[in-house]
């Protein structure tokens, strides 16, 4: 078994709603309830779920731009949530975030160098006289010529800046890298590029990604294992191979059949959801997925089943559904 | 296209232009198709090709845009030369509209009920419980439990799907000829794009309507489309049957983007993926030839220079390239 | 809905301690003792030492303003230097012109801003667009007291340099009548309007950007329809937001109008008390005003809240 | 999209060469450096002398000799107008000045921080919007009394909470952006991120609040030496001129048009320049 890089352990991270005359927290928005999960060193995680499931916040919570509710996140065996601020500070060339709108993730007043200057020399990774020769190299590694280093973002495409976005994460060389939807913006020609250039990377620097995204596809491509959310919970985690060849969460199955596929005689049966993700703020009793869930019982309802491995299929491939193995098993007769 | 019937939209050598004060930028240029009754066609390309810039036109929205030459025969008028009056009363009756963002694109002062009575206000003579009874079937129609409620709600009470449900409800209700659906699940999750998809493919068959589809998802195209149309700079490069297109695609750019989807067989064969050279040259840059040369992997002398025509194969198959063949 | 008032109220309160406070030490900001003010430069010891006693001066800072804070509350805003009476009275008896004045001047702002303003908007960079939006700055760069004299040259006295009519229309000076109140008016209307006439445009302007526009287009209204139906409604939510900020600032302007046209308000009593160093009626009429402003801000905010309950903008 | 570009090209120009793009700008900005030379030369070109009496020429109306006539102790309007202007744009220029650094600070450290730094700052505001229009800075002149450093500190009171919102604003807009959260990640400091990625992104709204708030404060300090409060006579300060001149209206027009109308053209100069520069420096922002 490989290193492991980053352990989330039972993480909650709750929005408060504040109403009434006195302003007090009526409620919450339980945008991430109660997650745990590992890393190990060089592997790619892909995190995916609709909009609001609260796979952004777990990213933010990972980095500690967010405060956790509850629950503690382990770097190299540090846990990140009792460190001082200025430890932490240190701490942070070691993990290292890529954003979703390459419009809005460079400060346009600075030109490319001094972007990848400024990442350096707030951690003090490379001695001054050896900087540019740095940035040359940054920008070459992302596949940029070194004459673009005096441009400013928005003489860049968006792909470009993407990379410049890379390189900028790179200059501190960080060993876990989160990828926060980063090809989502971008043209489908572009996506594929960026996502080539990630594996590259991730083989010369033996990087860590936590990579989220929305579209399964792309986590497909790029992660070696995956993980399903749903309104705040993880309802399914494999190999990517096995989520995708045999996912057993009625939701992961949703999800895959509901992606429309680029061959026209493909036409396969759809498992089409009713309705629509539940809010947050007062997620569904039981399992969050039953009111949408074609299989849900009166069990669904009252008991929430616990994410856990099955007899049947490889060893870690943990589902939190009551009739994950049910499902599995007679899966042709289903879908 | 194939049918023998006379289509219910043709467009010919439509282009459509931006004006500033010593420039002009084509959006759309020459471009020509045509729907047949009942039937979806679907116009797939990244963004800035010009595919919504078409769609507008189709309604005479494209402003700013200017429409400088060409013509939209729709039931064998030409909408464009039309008084704006009579043009009115083909919009939202004989072609209606749907838009990419449900969350911006109703209003959000007015009731849901509301912005649907207005439609019916506009063009049909009802009274208002003749109105409300076609209002609540519409709203039944396309998925909208407890349309009583819903009528009565703001936009912002109900949920993205919802949003685009009602949209599309307020789009249907005088039973238009034409459905155009502008990029109408891009901003949906793919759970609720499948609802949607599934609700627009059920309705078209049972309203006998016919649909233009714009998109820059392959999947959706495959999945809805009977035809398909390729924009890339403005012009249509490629457009072919839904079947032979993706089968058998025939300009570089079509083929590049493909090839760079990420599908199954991509995850094993890496190589495939073959990166375009950045950066993007704006279309306004390349003066005469095809929009595509300066990126395209097959670019020879001609392609810079001269724009290639739009050329037809046995197969009713369209290309707009100069060393497109069947053997590649 | 109750809970939303109740939270503004909460939060108006420790605005109007906080104007309170500062209004409190405005007075000890003076240079000098208040005391020699009162009995003048040459008062003998002990009268300094007896009206010392007799305001509390002598009593330490927070024990002064609790004193102060407990008058207020009880109405008592102290006596005037020079007259003797309450400032309470004082006041009182002036209120209801300032108040009309400024009521009427922001009615007619927003009636003339509004409407310049949509108009400029529906006919975006033509020539009346241009014409209303340069009116628009000249409103807005106008001192109003020059405008109020000059008003008051051309229209009231009949005195007209560089116009080719005379005429006494209006009434030169006072309150009441409709002859006294058109000038005045005007004078202290005219830069809200300007500035209600732009925020009105750039608004709209806005508004006809967004999708639903589109949308409503689509729908095939008639280009009226979707500017008076659907881009003038949330247009005007932004303008209707700052009425009562725009009252505050007439409330503010008063001061001068009511000097130009001689006008017995608070602005003129304001005036006449910081010429006579009276600083109890200077302290009781900024108190009054400013309190009367918060509270209309208030009511403003809490009525468009009312109506607009069910309008909150999604995002 | 096109025109989005060419705004965004014009990010990191130079400030003047933005100016010059715009038409509007660019002649108003030459307007205001006549403005800044005549306040600068003017007072030493003049031929008469600003402040002396001329008993025997009293109330005179315009002519050759005297542009815009004489006031009720015979001097000459035109002089004391050009020597009014330095004054003008002195107490318009200080008072953005400070009024201007205090409110830009205050708004970046509430939009920054936010929580109870950022609740109290902004109360602190509310309590000053709560004078309404000129009614602070009349109080405050009242009480310290009458001199032109007053007034130029009241004017700056009068500004801070308009600045101070204005920034607090923009600096949460920023906040949103991602960069300031990679700027987090990569473990810069607060006052880094502070100084070097928020506020060259607000400088632009800043200039135009500022350029735009000079004429107010113009304006404002005008209408105190109106009501006779700050900077006094025989100061030849517009407002103060148009005080004296209200009580000749009757006789002599002139006397209370001319520096009005001074006021005027100097306000407008300014206000066209502030739309201007928002048009080139901030496209974006809504009034």
């Amino acid at each position: 078994m490989r290193k492991e890089i980053l352990k989330v352990d039972h993480l909650k991270k709750y929005f408060p709603i504040k109403s009434g005359i006195w302003n007090r927290t009526v409620t919450n928005i339980k945008a991430v309830d109660n997650i745990s999960f590992t890393v190990h060193e060089g592997e790619t995680v892909g995190i995916v779920g609709e909009s609001g499931c609260g796979k952004s916040t777990v990213a933010r919570t990972i980095l500690q731009l967010e405060q956790p509710t509850a629950g503690n996140i382990y770097f190299e065996g540090k846990n990140l949530c009792l460190l001082r601020k200025k430890e932490l500070r240190r701490k942070r060339k070691e993990m290292q975030m890529i954003f979703q709108h390459p419009h809005s993730s460079l400060n346009p007043r600075q030109r490319l160098k001094d972007i990848l200057y400024e990442a350096m020399s707030i951690q003090k990774v490379v001695p001054k006289a050896r900087k540019n020769e740095q940035v040359h190299a940054l920008l070459q590694k992302v596949g940029l010529q070194p004459h673009q280093q005096e441009r400013y973002p928005h003489e860049l495409s968006g792909g470009e800046k993407q990379r410049v976005a890379i390189a900028r994460a790179l200059a501190v060389q960080p060993k876990l890298i989160i990828c926060d939807e980063i090809v989502s913006s971008l043209d489908i020609s572009r996506q594929a590029q960026i996502l080539h250039l990630l594996k590259k990377l991730q083989q010369d620097f033996n990087l860590t990604y936590l990579f989220i995204s929305h579209d399964l596809e792309v986590v497909r491509y790029i992660s070696d294992r995956v993980i399903v959310m749903y309104v705040g919970q993880i309802v399914e985690m494999a190999t990517t191979q096995s989520l995708f060849e045999s996912p057993m969460h009625p939701y992961t199955h949703a999800l895959l059949s509901a992606i429309p596929t680029p061959h026209p005689k493909a036409k396969r049966k759809r498992l089409l959801l009713k309705g629509e993700v539940p809010s947050p703020v007062e997620p569904p009793s039981g399992c969050r997925f039953h009111p949408r869930c074609p299989f849900a019982t009166e069990t669904c309802k009252k008991v929430a089943p616990t994410l856990q491995g099955t007899k049947d299929v490889e060893q870690n491939h943990l589902v939190a559904c009551h009739y994950g193995e049910d499902i599995a098993r007679n899966r042709s007769s289903f879908f | 296209m194939a049918s023998t019937k006379q289509p219910l939209l043709s467009v010919r050598h439509l282009s459509v232009s931006f004006f500033t004060k010593n420039d002009e930028v084509k959006a759309v240029d020459d471009v020509s198709f045509s729907i047949p009754k009942g039937q979806t066609l679907g116009i797939v390309g990244e963004s800035g090709a010009g595919k919504s810039m078409t769609a507008l036109s189709l309604l005479r929205l494209s402003q700013p845009g200017e429409i400088v030459t060409g013509e939209i025969l729709f039931e064998g008028e030409n909408i464009l030369k039309k008084k704006e009056r009579e043009m009115r009363k083909i919009r939202g009756k004989d072609i209606s509209m749907i838009f990419q963002d449900p969350m911006n694109s109703l209003h959000p002062t007015y009731t849901i009920g509301q912005q649907l009575r207005e439609v019916l206000y506009t063009h049909e003579h009802l009274n208002k419980k003749q109105a409300t009874k076609r209002i609540m079937d519409m709203l039944q129609l396309v998925g909208i439990s407890a349309p009583e409620k819903r009528m009565h709600q703001y936009p912002h009470e109900l949920s993205g799907g919802m949003k685009q449900r009602a949209m599309i409800a307020m789009a249907l209700l005088c039973y238009p000829k034409l459905l155009i659906a502008d990029e109408p699940t891009t901003a949906l999750d793919v759970t609720i794009q499948a609802q949607i998809l599934t609700l627009i493919k059920e309705l078209q068959r049972k309203l006998a309507m016919s649909v233009l589809i714009i998109s820059h998802d392959f999947g959706v195209i495959a999945e809805m489309c009977d035809h398909v149309a390729v924009m890339y700079g403005g012009n249509i490069v490629e457009m072919a049957d839904v079947h032979h297109l993706f089968e058998k695609p025939k300009h570089p750019y079509t083929i590049e983007l493909l090839q760079s989807l990420l599908r199954k067989d991509r995850h094993t064969n890496e190589k495939k993926v073959r990166p375009i050279k950045e950066p993007f040259l704006r279309s306004e840059e390349n003066g005469t030839g095809c929009r595509f040369a300066p990126k395209c992997p097959y670019k020879q002398e001609i392609c810079a220079k001269r724009l290639p025509p739009l050329i037809q194969d046995e197969h009713n198959h369209y290309t707009r390239c100069w060393i497109a063949s069947d053997d590649r | 809905m109750l809970s939303f008032i109740l939270r503004r109220l909460m939060q108006t309160l420790p605005v109007l301690f906080g104007v309170s406070l500062l209004v409190f030490s405005l007075l000890h900001l003076i240079p000098g003792d208040p005391a020699v003010l009162i009995a003048g430069e040459n008062a003998p010891k002990e009268q300094i030492a007896n009206i010392h006693e007799r305001l509390g001066l002598n009593d330490p800072l927070p024990i002064q303003y609790w004193n102060y804070m407990w008058n207020i509350i009880q109405g008592d805003l102290g006596t005037s230097f020079r007259t003797g009476r309450p400032v309470i009275e004082e006041i009182a008896s002036r209120f209801p012109i300032t108040f009309q004045l400024s009521v009427y001047s922001t009615i007619f702002s927003i009636f003339l801003g509004l409407i310049a303003g949509v108009i400029a908007a529906t006919y975006k960079n033509s020539f009346i667009d241009t014409s209303i939006m340069v009116i628009a700055l000249f409103g807005l760069s106008l001192p109003n007291f020059w405008l109020g004299l000059m008003l008051i040259q051309w229209f009231a006295i009949g005195q007209t340099p560089w116009l080719p009519f005379s005429t006494s229309w209006f009434s030169p000076s006072g309150w009441g009548s409709f002859q006294q109140m058109v000038l005045p008016v005007i004078t202290l209307g005219t830069a809200g309007a300007a500035m209600i006439a732009r925020m009105t445009r750039s608004s709209m302007l806005d508004v006809l950007n967004e999708d639903y526009i589109q949308t409503a287009r689509a729908k095939g209204l008639s280009e009226r329809k979707v500017i008076y139906r659907h881009a003038l409604r949330s247009a005007i939510i932004p303008v209707i937001t700052v009425i009562g900020i725009q009252f505050g600032f007439l409330l503010g302007g008063s001061v001068v109008t009511e000097q130009v046209f001689a006008i017995n308000g608070l602005g003129r009593l304001l005036m006449n008390s910081i010429t006579n160093r009276d600083f109890p009626v200077v302290q009781g009429i900024v108190l009054v005003i400013s309190f009367t402003f918060v509270i209309v801000h208030l009511i403003v905010d809490i009525l468009y809240h009312v109506f607009n309950k069910r309008m909150k903008m999604n995002g | 999209m096109t025109k989005d570009k060419s705004v965004m090209n014009m990010e990191n120009r130079s400030l003047i060469s933005r100016i010059f793009s715009n038409k509007t700008a660019s002649i108003s900005f030459i307007f205001i450096l006549c403005l800044v030379f005549i306040a600068v030369i003017g007072p030493y070109l003049t031929v008469y002398d600003p402040n002396v009496p001329d008993t025997s020429n009293r109330l005179a109306s315009p002519s050759a000799k005297h542009f815009f006539g004489t006031d009720h102790h015979g001097r000459d309007i035109f002089t004391r107008i050009i020597h009014g202007m330095p004054l003008s744009l002195y107490i318009g220029v200080i008072s953005v000045l400070i009024g201007a650094t205090i409110g830009v600070v205050l708004g970046m450290i509430s939009g920054y921080y936010g929580g109870f730094i950022d609740s109290f700052i902004m109360r602190c505001m509310d309590v000053l919007f709560a004078f309404p229009g000129i009614l602070l800075a009349l109080a405050l002149v009242s009480v310290l009394g009458n001199s032109l450093h007053h007034l130029i500190l009241a004017v700056s009171i009068f500004l801070v909470p308009m600045f101070a919102r204005i920034v607090r604003s923009s600096t949460l807009a920023i906040c949103q952006l991602e960069y300031i959260d990679a700027m987090k990640v990569l473990g810069a400091s607060d006052i880094r991120i502070i100084f070097k990625h928020i506020f060259p992104n607000i400088v632009s709204p800043i200039i135009v609040q500022a350029t735009l708030s000079i004429a107010s404060a113009i304006l404002t300090a005008s209408t105190l030496s109106f009501l006779g409060l700050g900077v006094q006579p025989p100061t030849p300060e517009w407002g103060a001129m148009l005080n004296e001149g209200k009580d000749y209206m009757y006789q002599a027009p002139h006397v209370a048009f001319f520096p009005g109308l001074a006021i005027m053209f100097v306000v407008l100069v300014f206000h066209i320049f502030g739309d201007g520069l928002r048009d080139v420096l901030d496209p974006k922002s809504k009034k």
